[in-house]
């Protein structure tokens, strides 16, 4: 039998002309990693899997090559990588943490990534995350879980100038999170914030 | 003095200023027979049948505001009685029937308008739990029935009854004799009435007390003075709480926001009261022409009665996909009213372990459709010291015994 | 003055707003009309010599504009036509463009002749609460004649037909600062704020900023006010930390500082919107801070047919000249009780409109702006009120106006006089706009010295500044706003400009002024304008014991119009004061909910409407699903296929052959909707015993294990096959309803009550497919496709799992079975899905493979005796009811819900507990909750009912009372129009002994 | 539409990106003494509820950020958040002494031991 023929939860979805350039990313591998960050066995085992410490902050990520972690929870990290190192990294996890009270998961296919790209992308999310994206926090490797267009969404601020976003949305949802960028992201309702204003009315 | 439009004839000739008083402003008295706490619908509906059934007319009604102020005149005015549940069909039957008489009885138009309610099936989950229920109805002698889309749309012309909708109309769950009546006027009928029979409605006069003598409650502390009486009924919505703590009796209940709305007003387009569970909202047109637009309650205990905007947009977001019109209208008002909820979202009527002190409240979302009926059984109660039999299955006990009353199965909510 | 033009000529120097080189062209009731570039559709429908606009609400009477914004009661009106109508307009507020519609309402069968005015007429009869009093008799005739009556009454606009195709959006926006309205003290205040680079919005609902600057007359540092707010807008807009926004109304303030901000991008525009530009924008801002600067409105005065056209508010009667250059007739007369009305008569005056003379009901007030009308040549009239007005046309045009001497409490007008005029300004003094105040439980109190009520004290970080807070002269309003923007934005160096303090002299209430003859009788003295609540309504309340405020409110409906008593709530309690005797606190205070203006549900609806209007979750195969059938069941957020009807085929016959091809050949079902959850650590088997009812210390690695769960209650709540993936790992199934619900239920029994527990969990429902491939034929299917798995019944026995690659997917196989048959479902990572779906059909196709949907699903189980969580179960029911008591553990010390089981009405006997049903005749199909009734009671209800192609007869399951001790009885299930009996029977209809699955 | 925040990650939200849980410190019986229950210690456990005017005590997870459930005082009156504190553990001492009514006698003796 040939090769199984991979599909994304966005691969039927119509390209948007809009304010910004947004696009579907579908070769990372995931893992989900949930362990103790104050159990040193776990850290160090971690870290040699993967070739980086664990963020222990909330809402960071750290990023080494073609590995990235980022924060989930206290608990709960996100690991990203090639999608073809995917599997190997999830192994290599869960064999380095046997008996390490841990739980590392292959969830590559469970979630979406929507890369939002160009000045305004922030604005762009603005419409659907009740979230303070213009707050100075929001800088290179900022991770967020939030409610995006009433959905469990995570955006990681991958550069911030120019502005690259990568929205996380799980895969079942992830059309509805297209057509709801395809529709807030128009150039008819571009929003301007805070600068870029024309001279009110008096 | 009775009302007619002869009076307002006769009345009219003088410039109206012959009109007599609509209930006294009576001097608050040191022992009653009886004291009801709270002048809302269900406070003088229960003031109003222990007088007209049971002769007790040497009661009081003492109210911390103004009488009807509370969710009596801040709920949707929707009446029906198309419940699952035997306890609960009963008592809002009875509440129904009671209705359908009250502007006659009262001589004041409480603007009883059965015009009939439906309730949307938007899922086959839905559809299969309105069966149920309609069978459970029909069983019970209400006359209710399953309709489809085209009856849906023939009943409610402004609905989206597109095939590809998010929550098609699969059909509808129809009570003819549903409907509205104006809250106020329901209020006001039964002060009035009681008021004539010689019940002493106290407004503002707030309690700040219960007391007891043992297990045996002997009055109430108000601020306007204290009141000797062997019988105190608490029917105060969204404060039940409160007050049986001053007796020191703990209620399985909590007090959220339940919040409405109105769109401005405008010439008629809907004629029947429509209630769409799935999206969580309802909506009926007042005889003022604005749209009435209930919908859910928030999440957390609240006496602020003031809601979070989210659960109206919530509301507001589903009516306008529901009925598209309602786009291009205009929300007027909102408000928020304080409702008990219990843990299984069925009210108490209730005696208690303190002689002498009965409890009715944790209406949650369905007081107002009850009065009548529960002011009925509740009076009974409190009579006689027993409870009522269709008031039974609401008695407290059935928090211990693990016998609910729980609605929510028939609304197709899986659980 | 019907049909008279009422433009100013250019030279007036009136206009300020109107751009006479740009005409529009639009109609008013079918009208032709022209107007300017810069109008209102209030100036230009004036500006062409219409001055009725509309109906009140209860009499018909004909109205006018009253007011210069969004609290106009009177001049209501609908715009656009079709599906992109608008009733309910404030013409005030509404920017006129070239080509605009519009339609005055409440009239029929037009503005000029509304038979509606028979009301006015018979208006005696009608007094406030007369319905309470009538229209009982005979009993039904409420609802079948008098009712359908008044409704066809009632109403204002008219609805738009069909769906709206304008686009909605909202925005989330967080600042430091906002500041509510554009006027001097909120320029101040935004400036201030500013000053330190701290986030700032400011937000004003006209589509300018500047508030009454412009139609004022002091100066601000030797400038017009115009020139300072221009320079101060400049500014603002050009820094980089302030958002600037007009045509934004701030229509709501929840809690801790959440607020609502309206705007409206394209109705002034109308291209706008059909290039695709949203037409509103909720912005949801939560703000650090909140500074209202709202500003004030102005209060009529109360005298009989106060109501005419042609009476307005002085500063509405201003603000018409000024900007839009529009004369509200040919010579007024203004009727005062504070000095801004003077300022009113010289710009009337300055633009060449007559003014016959000043009538003031203070006794003998002095101030610098009184000397200068006097020195103007207008003559004033001092201790002295309108009492009424003379009107011909059917009170469409005013002739003339009676003055009478005014002494504060006498009944009776005596030396009355009557001055020819056409329109009357009135000014009773101005009202705090502190309606976003009190949306959040702000306070207000009585101000004895304004007469009216203004900011007290509030529990969140807000300010007020401003006439808002009462503060009614330019110099107070500057420092206040500074000084609110500094304590919101820190310490700011700005150059604060100079103002000359001018003193002015105190108003002095009048809440009513009577009129000729007997006090108040038979002249209508109009309080609420929309509502035509008069004078004598609000007495007539009081006479009949509808004391407080609020039941006057009611009784009257006082304050319910569309201005929620914008204009009506202030002299409505005055004149209750004055009729009762008592002080205006004493009467009650006021207090005002959201919205500030009645604002579109489009915009609450924002961009969740249509397809976005609540999500549709997608398995991976749902593309392939809805190529092949239209038929979906939404199942939780989820769309799965229902059946696949073929070629024509019925749903039922589709259906009937998908299950035989189960029973006969081979199905496959997309089940990957079905919940997954990873549990894992040393107290995972532990954990699992609490969590269900039944125990899970023995499972041995790589077999599956049935599950149920209870709530606290005690009653079932989910259900599913949990698997032993490793000594310490499981992988759990949920409903596909309650996957989402069960994972958080997981999670919160670790986090706060067993915390001891060394237990992970992760929900893994979206990484994978699922497929259910059932039949006789399953194992060949495949074996076809190939596999390093052993599929063996003795290597892969019924309930046990194993891991590996078949036809080179990665693969997750469980042996368990929902349909009895021999069955397999197979996992594989999402992505794939697809792919293995195509290639168990292609490999399939051999051996008879067919995809089923739901329906069949459904009734193989039932077939089989399997319940349905939320089917038999209804969150009452519990496992002993639905015959599950083998599942209950009576070993375990503790676990979910065992307790509640005990409670003594879950353990009575003759509870309803689930049996099978057959019915008599074979054919019949029992619906779907069909009551079970003995002795007129009702017993029982059917959970699930179907046609059970494979036995060729109907199969149902109930809840019948005490029903498991009563197999082989009959029973009856009355329908509306028949009786179907049936027997009561074991509920596992199809091979008991599990043969089938078991090979 | 409260603003909320999570002690355990220290993000503020939206009301909407959190999950009420109810009242907080309730005990459940079984998991200390699975026997000898009686029926009215389990309505209690179940149904009963502190539901005061002004300081409340309750249960919110963090929903839509890192999933952690923790307490927050609460005052239902005005909605104003007073503390937040970890799931595992008592209010602060000063708040448990400000409780009132049903609360106050919860408190009663358990503020020697935070």
């Amino acid at each position: 039998m040939s090769d199984p023929v991979f599909r994304g939860g966005l691969a039927g979805a119509k390209a948007i002309d809009g304010s910004i350039s947004v696009s579907a990313i579908d070769d990372r591998g995931m893992i989900d990693l949930r362990g103790d960050i104050k159990d040193k066995k776990f850290v160090a085992a971690t870290k040699k899997v993967l070739g980086i410490s664990l963020p222990a902050q909330p809402r960071q990520s750290v990023n080494k090559g073609e590995v990235t972690a980022l924060w989930l929870s206290p608990d709960q990290w996100l690991i990203t990588c090639p999608r073809a190192k995917g599997a190997h990294l999830a192994n290599g996890l869960q064999t380095a943490l046997a008996g390490i009270h841990s739980l590392a998961v292959d969830v590559s296919d469970a979630r979406s990534i929507i890369r939002l790209e160009g000045q305004g992308a922030k604005e762009v999310l603005m419409k659907g995350a009740p979230v303070d994206l213009l707050a100075s926090e929001y800088t290179d490797g900022y991770v967020r879980r939030l409610r995006f267009a009433e959905l469990a969404a995570m955006i990681h601020v991958v550069s911030s100038d120019p502005e690259i976003i990568d929205l996380y949305v799980f895969r079942s949802y992830a059309q509805y999170a297209w057509d709801w960028l395809a529709a807030t992201s128009t150039k008819q309702s571009r929003l301007s914030l805070f600068a870029n204003q024309s001279i009110a009315s008096v | 003095m009775r009302y007619s439009i002869f009076s307002l004839a006769r009345q009219a000739l003088n410039y109206h200023k012959g009109w007599e008083k609509a209930w006294r402003s009576p001097e608050l008295k040191p022992s009653y027979d009886a004291v009801i706490i709270g002048a809302g619908g269900h406070g003088l509906a229960t003031a109003y049948y222990m007088a007209k059934e049971h002769g007790m007319t040497n009661i009081a009604v003492v109210e911390k505001g103004w009488l009807g102020g509370g969710n009596t005149g801040r709920n949707t005015t929707i009446i029906r009685s198309n419940y699952l549940q035997d306890a609960s069909i009963a008592i809002y039957d009875l509440a129904h029937k009671l209705y359908a008489d009250l502007s006659q009885e009262f001589n004041y138009n409480i603007m009883f308008s059965p015009r009939g309610l439906l309730m949307l099936c938007q899922t086959e989950h839905e559809l299969r739990g309105f069966q149920r229920t309609a069978h459970a109805n029909r069983i019970a002698g209400l006359e209710c029935e399953m309709i489809d889309r085209q009856r849906v749309k023939e009943l409610v012309p402004i609905i989206n009854d597109r095939d590809d909708a998010r929550y098609p109309i699969l059909g509808a769950y129809y009570q003819a004799s549903g409907g509205t009546a104006r809250h106020d006027g329901v209020a006001w009928g039964y002060a009035r009435g009681a008021d004539q029979m010689g019940v002493d409605i106290i407004q503002n006069c707030e309690v700040t007390g219960l007391l007891r003598d043992g297990d045996q409650i002997v009055g109430v502390e108000t601020t306007r003075g204290t009141i000797n009486t062997k019988k105190v009924a608490v029917v105060t919505a969204g404060h039940t709480s409160h007050i049986m703590q001053m007796a020191g009796v703990s209620m399985p209940i909590e007090s959220v926001c339940l919040q409405a709305m109105v769109s401005e007003p405008i010439k008629p387009v809907i004629d029947v009261v429509v209630m769409a569970n799935t999206v969580h909202g309802y909506v009926s047109q007042s005889d003022k022409g604005e749209l009435v637009i209930g919908g859910g309650a928030d999440a957390y205990n609240n006496y602020a009665q003031r809601g979070s905007f989210a659960s109206l947009e919530h509301t507001a977001t589903a009516l306008v996909e529901t009925f598209p019109i309602i786009s291009r209208l205009k929300m007027m008002r909102q408000w928020g009213g304080i409702v008990d909820m219990t843990g299984d979202r069925s009210p108490i009527i209730s005696m208690t372990d303190v002689k002498g002190l009965y409890v009715n409240g944790g209406w949650g979302t369905g007081g107002f459709k009850s009065i009548p009926g529960s002011g009925f059984v509740f009076a009974d109660t409190i009579a006689n010291d027993r409870p009522h039999p269709i008031a039974e299955p609401f008695g407290l006990k059935r928090f211990v015994r693990g016998e609910f009353i729980d609605e929510s199965v028939a609304s197709g909510v899986a659980h | 003055m019907t049909g008279k033009p009422y433009r100013l000529p250019d030279d007036s120097g009136a206009g300020r707003l109107l751009d006479r080189s740009k005409p529009l062209s639009f109609t008013f009731d079918g009208k032709k009309m022209t107007g300017y570039a810069g109008d209102t559709l209030a100036s230009a429908v004036m500006a062409n010599g219409r001055r009725v606009m509309g109906r009140s609400f209860k009499y018909h009477r004909p109205r006018g504009l009253i007011t210069m914004g969004s609290e106009e009661p009177n001049a209501l009106v609908g715009v656009g036509t079709g599906s992109r109508r608008e009733p309910n307009l404030r013409a005030t507020q509404v920017e006129l463009f070239d080509g605009m519609t519009s339609v005055s309402q409440n009239r029929w069968p037009s503005l000029d002749f509304d038979v509606g005015i028979i009301n006015n007429h018979m208006s005696r009869l009608f007094p406030s609460g007369f319905y309470y009093k009538t229209f009982m008799w005979p009993k039904t005739f409420w609802h079948k004649v008098y009712e359908p009556v008044i409704r066809n009454a009632a109403g204002l606009g008219v609805a738009p037909d069909g769906v709206d195709p304008d686009s909605y959006e909202q925005v989330h926006v967080h600042c430091d600062v906002l500041v509510v309205g554009g006027g001097v003290a909120g320029l101040a205040a935004a400036q201030a704020a500013a000053a330190n680079g701290k986030r700032v919005m400011i937000c004003d609902e006209t589509p300018r900023l500047g508030g009454i600057a412009d139609i004022s007359n002091e100066l601000i540092d030797g400038k017009s006010q115009l020139d300072w707010v221009r320079e101060q807008a400049a500014s603002l807009t050009a820094a980089d930390n302030v958002h600037v926004m007009t045509r934004a109304t701030v229509i709501g303030h929840y809690h801790h500082n959440y607020l609502m901000i309206f705007e409206r991008l394209t109705d002034h525009n109308p291209a706008l919107a059909a290039a695709g530009a949203p037409r509103h924008r909720l912005w949801k801002v939560r703000a650090g801070k909140v500074i209202l600067a709202s500003g004030a409105s102005e209060r009529t005065m109360t005298f009989a047919n106060n109501d005419r056209p042609g009476v307005m508010l002085s500063s509405a009667a201003r603000t018409l000249v000024e900007r839009y250059g529009v004369a509200p007739g040919l010579m007024g007369l203004i009727f005062a009780n504070n000095d801004d009305a003077y300022i009113t008569a010289l710009s009337l005056k300055r633009s060449g409109v007559g003014i016959a003379r000043i009538v003031d009901v203070r006794e003998n007030p002095q101030s610098e702006i009184i000397t200068a009308a006097q020195d103007a040549g207008i003559e004033t009239m001092f201790g002295h009120a309108v009492a009424g007005v003379e009107t011909s046309a059917g009170g469409k045009q005013i002739d003339a106006v009676k003055i009478a001497p005014y002494v504060k409490g006498r009944g009776r007008v005596v030396n009355e006089i009557t001055v020819p005029a056409d329109f009357i300004a009135v000014s009773g003094g101005w009202n705090p706009v502190a309606h976003l105040w009190c949306h959040n439980g702000g306070k207000l109190q009585w101000d004895d010295t304004l007469a009216c009520f203004k900011p007290k004290s509030h529990d969140d970080d807000i300010a007020i500044v401003g006439s808002a807070n009462g503060t009614m002269d330019l110099a107070g309003c500057l420092k206040e706003g500074y000084a609110a923007g500094e304590k919101a934005g820190g310490k700011a160096r700005l150059k604060k400009p100079r103002v000359v303090v001018r003193k002015q002299a105190p108003v002095e209430p009048m809440w009513f002024s009577p009129a000729t003859g007997k006090y108040n009788e038979g002249n209508k003295h109009f309080i609420d304008l929309q509502n035509d609540v008069t004078a004598a309504d609000l007495e007539l309340a009081q006479r009949e014991g509808y004391e407080s405020v609020e039941h006057t409110k009611r009784y009257t409906t006082l304050g319910m119009a569309t201005d929620q008593g914008k204009n009506s709530n202030v002299p409505g309690m005055g004149i209750i004061a004055e009729a009762t005797g008592k002080a205006v606190p004493e009467v009650g205070t006021t207090t005002f909910r959201p919205p500030y203006t009645p604002f579109s549900f489009g915009a609450i609806a924002g961009t969740q409407r249509g397809k976005l209007f609540h999500v549709i979750r997608r398995t991976a195969v749902y593309d392939w699903h809805t190529s092949q059938t239209s038929v979906m069941e939404p199942v939780g957020d989820w769309r799965r296929p229902y059946c696949y009807p073929q070629g024509g085929e019925s749903q039922q016959d589709a259906i009937n052959r998908e299950i035989l091809n189960v029973r006969n050949n081979v199905g496959i079902l997309d089940a990957s909707t079905l919940g997954k959850i990873e549990i894992k650590g040393p107290d995972a088997g532990e954990f699992l015993n609490r969590m269900y009812t039944n125990m899970f210390a023995g499972l041995k690695t790589g077999k599956c294990r049935y599950g149920l769960m209870m709530n606290e209650m005690g009653f079932l709540m989910d259900d599913g096959v949990t698997a032993k993936l490793a000594d310490d790992h499981y992988l759990m199934h949920t409903t596909s309803g309650g996957a989402d619900r069960i994972a958080a239920w997981l999670e919160e029994w670790l986090q706060t009550e067993w915390y001891d527990l060394k237990v992970y969990v992760t929900p893994v429902t979206e990484q994978w497919s699922q497929f259910a491939i059932a039949g006789p034929n399953a194992r060949k299917v495949l074996e076809k496709l190939g596999s390093d798995i052993d599929l063996s019944h003795e290597a892969l026995p019924f309930m046990a799992m194993a891991t590996g690659d078949i036809a080179g997917f990665p693969v997750r196989l469980f042996r368990i079975s929902f349909s009895g048959e021999l069955s397999f479902e197979v996992a594989t990572p999402a992505n794939y899905g697809q792919d293995l779906w195509d290639k168990i059909l292609e490999a399939g196709k051999e051996f008879g493979i067919a995809p089923y949907g739901t329906e069949a699903l459904h009734v193989l189980r039932a077939e089989k005796g399997f319940i349905v969580v939320g089917d038999e179960t209804d969150g009452t029911v519990t496992p002993h009811d639905v015959g599950m008591s083998w599942a209950v553990s009576k070993k375990k010390p503790d676990y979910i819900g065992k307790r509640s089981l005990e409670q003594a009405f879950l353990t009575e006997p003759g509870r309803k507990q689930l049996v099978g049903l057959a019915t008599t005749d074979p054919n019949e199909v029992l619906p779907d909750g069909a009551p079970a009734v003995e002795s007129g009671k009702l017993t029982g209800h059917v959970t699930s009912s179907y046609w059970s192609p494979t036995l060729k007869r109907s199969i149902a399951m109930a809840l019948v009372k005490n029903g498991s001790e009563r197999m082989g009885e009959k029973i009856s299930f009355p329908l509306a129009d028949k009786v179907i009996e049936a027997e009561i029977v074991d509920p596992v209809f199809y091979d008991k002994e599990g043969a089938r699955q078991n090979v | 539409m409260l603003e909320i925040k999570c002690p355990v990650c220290g993000v503020v939200g939206e009301e909407g990106d959190f999950h009420g849980g109810g009242q907080a410190h309730i005990t459940r019986p079984a998991t200390d003494n699975p026997a000898n229950i009686s029926d009215e210690a389990q309505r209690d456990y179940l149904f009963m509820r502190h539901n005061p005017k002004g300081l409340h005590f309750e249960r919110w997870r963090c929903d839509r950020g890192c999933g952690k459930w923790f307490h927050a005082a609460r005052d239902t009156v005005t909605n104003e958040f007073k503390a937040y504190y970890s799931i595992r553990e008592l209010p602060p001492v000063e708040l448990m002494k400000a409780a009132t009514g049903s609360w106050a006698e919860y408190f009663k003796d358990k503020m020697v031991t935070k």
